[in-house]
């Protein structure tokens, strides 16, 4: 499922000009805020028209405005979840909830809405109205909203912002199955690298109405810092991991990686499950002789590939392990202190805690 | 209080008045919808010559309003030939005639009030209906309508309130005839031409009042009850 | 009740209190009432002009009428005069203005500033008669800007009647019902033209009591009725 | 068209026509916009009452909607004689009284268009203007009016049109004197009342409706600029 | 200036309970979704009334249901951040901002128009409507507004949920120098354990309608994990410091702390300015020997004081450091593999880029 999206649109003052062609199944959209970012989901929605451009989803062409395509938004089967809710006042939770049943072709549903009403925690609200819903009550029903409709494109606009973490915590792996299980494509406008970089696997970064970058997660989030936009602390390396041993919830598990053998705290699913761990370059640390004693679960042996100028007192030093490359954010200080220079061999020491492969949310 | 006693006639035209307000409120409601969506959300080529047309009834006096509508639906008007002969449907001196008189006197009120309804609806929440699947005839009827609700329930009592008073319009067009177009305003308006009608134009008058003001009390009763669900927790 | 073999009578507004007492005579006579509709003599007129279906008609003037006949619109040798009516002077009944109603007589004066209350002078027949009555009289361009001309003669009674207006011009029948007023004086006959209210069948009417009816208005009890309200009977009295 | 040119007399009626439904508008809005904010918001002894006495012009037939301001507000009326003896104000037989009717018999229109307006709006708005220090009379003001506009010009114009062609109200109670309160309605009730009055009748009514056509149009154009300002960007 | 809440309402079937009394000059309310935070919130501006209670800031009461006593909103004086920003959408961006303004007493105003707007970033949309603004900057316009108004307690209900960390970092200065400069007491309801360790003084745990825990945040922050309700891994201690050294943004700072002397990178401000730190349980390592060549600013002496049952796989070890506690979150293994006991001296290995005493958003 491709997402292709070249279009252009004028809103007031603001231009949106945007082009890309994601392979993902799940696709961020991430930039500050008035980047274009809901004026692009709009877009694909079918809220709004393009002034020239197209989009196609799947190969399905949405609008094509040299075709004069266009093709209505209650044809497109989309999931929106909106940055503000719009929940139907005059409906009660429940019939907000299945609003969008009542129009899906499908009459086999394979999103279930009692399984949906408890990964939210809506089921005690489902006979009242959205009036006194509390912001959090009011997403979480929008996002099931959402789900329920068996869209054929689930487009979440910051569906997670007003949540606590425990409540991210229970929806998270719930998309995560969404994006492994099933063929609905998601297009997920996110400020939390954590989330973008838990679920997407590709990256569109918006600044300004354009696309500043675009391109698969993992070429794109060791860069993210340079981006701007967001909090530098957030860069990291994402790498792809098959569970070779399951230790179980209160053990260690062990990743097969192209870094070597990773440990990481839980479980980690049944052997042979592909996961994927980001490290956060801020969670390394390099060391210039292999420490004794320590409680970090991984220390990996690698070169120096890379110095960066980095921002202010800190440097960005990408250290290659086995030809992967692992950002880490050290003090300009330690820099020095420890001589670094490309070519030195190096540990790269993560803790252990750090790696999650679909565990809790990150941010 | 026996000069509060109705006569048998009066006793119809106050049957008869409740028969043409209903009527005249439940006829021009799906059109009185219908013209409150086109000028709320419409934009098309005469769109001002149509609104202009609704609020005719309210600008002509209504012997005018009257006048017209016995010139074009009268037995000898193009469409009330038209009406009786294809459909068998005759307004001229029946109270279908009462009926539409009234309703057309009240449309401009009715459609105001649906209109300003939907015009005050979010439109983003319709938006929403759309992306989960619903076209523009369900967003209509699953959103907008029950929505507007408000303004229905107060174009409806303004309808039948309006058809409760109306006479002008009604007694140039359907005449005065008891039992079959004298309505509580026409009857009324007969005592009020002869030299001691006064205590039978109050009678009339206080049963015209206290229907009138039951239909308010209950569009009031359903306009909280509506404004309570869509406020609701 | 819409039986069309019903009597329908088109009637003056002003002549509902006769009408309906004659009509409850008839209906004990025939055993079925006619149907009344009571209204300004313009609308009726028109009604009759685009169908209505009426049997009869009785006007409060003579203009109207001559309107349908000449249209055609009246039964041929049907239209007759039925009843007369003279224009009086009044005042509310705690005035003491007093005044000769004579040629030049001191209208304006006797106004002290208020205004005269009369049905629309140009439009309504009660208006009509007052105004060529004061024409004749040679007082109308003394006091033609102090005239309210109100929607018909009840409402110019009504203006009287509250003190609104301190004198008025209406028709005697209506003065003499309200103890509100009091009756200063009356218009001379030669002073308006003949105060009339035709009757007549329709040319439209097949219904076969409509001759019944037209008789029975100049029946001793129609005529008691009438005059009761204070009508001139002009028809000669028929016997039945 | 020879029969367009309108004499002396007639001219005079299409200004003050013009003059009393243009004040009838003004006058009313204040206490409209009060009584519509009462009845959207209050919660009071008598609200029903008050609802229905702003509604009663629209029940009663215009004829005794005329008469019974002639038994208050005339000369002789309680509330006329008070008037006239503090203020000044005299309604029997002036352009004011005409304006007074035609505000009157206009009222429940407006007031149940501004009071949708008021219904419509967002109260959490309001309680933001609140916490930022405004009391009920300023928030009133920065807030709910502003917010209710589409309400206002829209009742102002039904109050307008309703005036322009108010007849029955109005002549009985202050009857019919050219130049003082003949109002463009009257003058084509004069009209229709003799034989042959037909194209005096068209000539005016065909004057009423341009001029409450370009209200009409006006108030849409306010009202669509208003709402572009409420929606815009 | 204290806060003191005691106050009870019912809204359908929710029941508030809430009591505490904050002295702190910024309190916390902190809680999941549907806790009550925002109903809270409300009663202490006026927006609803307490069925029963007594609310008072600053010895003024508020509402006192036994005195009869109830502040009007108006006189309040309280500056609202509301979760929905509630713009007027018939007024302009400045003249939302500056509607407050008309109605507060003093003509001289502490704060500046063009500071505001500049931390904003909303200098560009001051003469649009709010209609076509997008999330961020609608919620932007709503913290400007409510602090140009010149409040005397300002409510800040999740006022940073859908600003990116680029923004948060510009605006959370400004929220801590108004802590620190003015007399204006601050609610702060939000998600973000980093938000509320980086401004809070004062924390109240809302859970189902209740206080489940208020206190000074230096107590209950460590306990955080405990309480549930957000991400564990945010679990942390906060120490205060003076600044000692001041490096230079590309530097290394030294801070004077209870725990000794800190390392910092980065400015810390001019010397002897007061500073917290946070030091996340997460990013603290467990050494059993002093590491050397390893890239960590700060690695503090002290012995075991309490090992945690913890949670699946990690578990929470307390370092005790001068009397210090710091926690330390490592695996079950790590704790297993270096013999963690009570009593066992130790080395609490802090990476020098997390501790931030003013630098951009934790979160
Ligand atoms: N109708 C409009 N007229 C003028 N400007 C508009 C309009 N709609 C959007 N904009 C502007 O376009 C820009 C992009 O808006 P958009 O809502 O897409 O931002 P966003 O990336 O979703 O931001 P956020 O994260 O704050 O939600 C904003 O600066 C907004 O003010
Ligand atoms: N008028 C009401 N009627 C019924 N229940 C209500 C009403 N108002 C609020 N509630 C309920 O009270 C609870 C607390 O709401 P509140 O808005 O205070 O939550 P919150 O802590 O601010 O949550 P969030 O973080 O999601 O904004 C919610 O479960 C809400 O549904
Ligand atoms: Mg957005
Ligand atoms: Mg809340």
């Amino acid at each position: 499922m491709t997402i292709e999206v070249d279009v252009s649109k004028r809103l007031g003052k603001f231009e949106l000009d945007l082009s890309f062609a994601s392979s993902g199944k799940v696709t961020a959209l991430f930039g500050p805020s008035g980047a274009g970012k809901t004026s692009a989901v709009n877009l694909i929605a079918g809220l709004a028209r393009p002034d020239t451009g197209r989009i196609a989803v799947g190969g399905t062409v949405l609008v094509d405005t040299s075709k004069r395509i266009f093709v209505p938004r209650h044809r497109r089967r989309v999931g929106y979840v909106f940055q503000d809710a719009r929940l139907f006042p005059h409906l009660t939770v429940r019939q907000n909830l299945l609003y969008g049943r009542w129009f899906s072709r499908q009459r086999s549903h394979s999103v279930e809405f009692d399984d949906i009403v408890a990964m939210l925690g809506v089921g005690h609200l489902l006979a009242r109205r959205p009036g006194g819903l509390s912001g959090g009550e009011r997403q979480r029903v929008a996002i099931g909203r959402a789900l329920l409709s068996n869209p054929a494109l689930l487009l979440l606009d910051e569906p997670l912002a007003s949540l606590d973490d425990a409540r991210k915590a229970e929806i998270m792996p719930y998309l995560e199955r969404l994006r492994d299980e099933t063929r609905v494509p998601i297009v997920h406008v996110s400020h939390s690298v954590g989330e973008v970089a838990r679920l997407a696997d590709y990256l569109v970064v918006l600044s300004a109405g354009r696309a500043a970058a675009a391109g698969p997660l993992d070429e794109l989030l060791p860069r993210l810092g340079a981006l701007g936009g967001f909090e530098r602390h957030e860069t990291g390396s994402v790498v792809d991991a098959v569970v070779e041993h399951d230790g179980g919830e209160d053990g260690l598990s062990r990743l097969a990686s192209p870094l070597g053998s990773i440990r990481v705290a839980g479980s980690a699913g049944r052997v042979g499950r592909p996961v994927r761990v980001r490290i956060r370059a801020r969670d390394v640390l390099v060391a210039t002789q292999r420490p004794d004693g320590l409680s970090a679960l991984n220390i990996l042996a690698g070169v120096v590939a890379e110095i960066g100028n980095g921002h202010g007192p800190s440097i960005d030093v990408r250290v290659e392990c086995n030809g992967v490359s692992i950002a880490a954010r050290i003090t300009r200080h330690s820099g020095a202190a420890l001589d670094l220079k490309v070519g030195k061999p190096v540990f790269a020491v993560v803790k252990g805690v750090a790696l999650e492969p679909g565990g809790p949310s990150l941010s | 209080m026996d000069w509060m006693q109705l006569s048998g006639e009066e006793w119809q035209a106050v049957r008869l008045s409740i028969k043409v307000a209903f009527w005249a409120m439940v006829w021009s409601l799906p059109l009185g919808i219908a013209i409150a969506l086109l000028l709320a959300r419409g934009q098309f080529w005469g769109k001002a010559l149509l609104n202009g047309l609704v609020h005719l009834p309210l600008v002509l006096p209504p012997v005018v309003t009257g006048y017209l509508l016995l010139l074009t639906f009268g037995t000898r008007g193009p469409i009330g030939a038209f009406l009786a002969e294809h459909f068998g449907l005759v307004f001229a001196f029946r109270w279908t005639g009462a009926a539409l008189a009234c309703a057309i006197m009240g449309f401009p009120l009715m459609v105001r009030a649906i209109r300003l309804s939907i015009e005050a609806i979010d439109r983003r929440i319709e938006d929403a209906a759309g992306t989960l699947g619903a076209n523009a005839a369900w967003v209509f009827l699953t959103v907008t309508l029950p929505l507007s609700v408000p303004g229905i329930i107060a174009g409806m009592i303004l309808s039948f309130a309006k058809a409760m008073g109306e006479f002008g319009a009604t007694i140039t067009f359907v005449s005065n005839i008891p039992g079959e177009t004298q309505t509580l305003p026409s009857a009324i308006y007969t005592f009020t031409q002869v030299p001691g009608g006064d205590l039978g134009a109050l009678r009339l008058t206080l049963v015209s009042v206290v229907i009138s003001m039951t239909a308010l009390l209950l569009s009031e009763w359903m306009a909280q009850r509506a404004n309570r669900r869509l406020h609701a927790p | 009740a819409r039986a069309d073999d019903r009597l329908v009578v088109f009637a003056a507004a002003s002549l509902k209190n006769a009408l309906d007492e004659i009509n409850a005579a008839w209906a004990d006579k025939t055993g079925e009432p006619a149907a009344i509709s009571y209204a300004g003599s313009s609308a009726l007129a028109r009604q009759i002009e685009q169908g209505a279906p009426a049997d009869i008609f009785i006007s409060a003037n003579l203009d109207w009428m001559q309107h349908l006949s000449g249209n055609d619109l009246t039964r041929r040798g049907s239209e007759t005069r039925l009843l007369g009516n003279s224009l009086a002077l009044i005042a509310p009944a705690g005035s003491d203005v007093t005044l000769t109603i004579a040629p030049g007589f001191a209208l304006k004066e006797k106004l002290a500033g208020g205004r005269l209350a009369m049905a629309q002078a140009d439009a309504v027949p009660a208006g009509i008669y007052g105004k060529a009555a004061l024409e004749f009289l040679g007082v109308w361009d003394d006091i033609r800007t102090e005239i309210a001309q109100a929607e018909n003669v009840r409402a110019a009674l009504k203006l009287v009647s509250t003190g609104e207006a301190p004198l008025g011009i209406v028709y005697r029948t209506d003065a003499a019902a309200d103890t509100a007023v009091r009756i200063v004086g009356t218009f001379p006959d030669e002073s308006h033209p003949p105060i009339v209210y035709p009757a007549a069948i329709l040319a439209a009417s097949k219904n076969p009591r409509a001759e019944a009816f037209m008789a029975f208005l100049s029946s001793p009890p129609a005529i008691a009725a009438f005059e009761r309200q204070g009508f001139t009977v002009i028809m000669p009295a028929q016997s039945n």
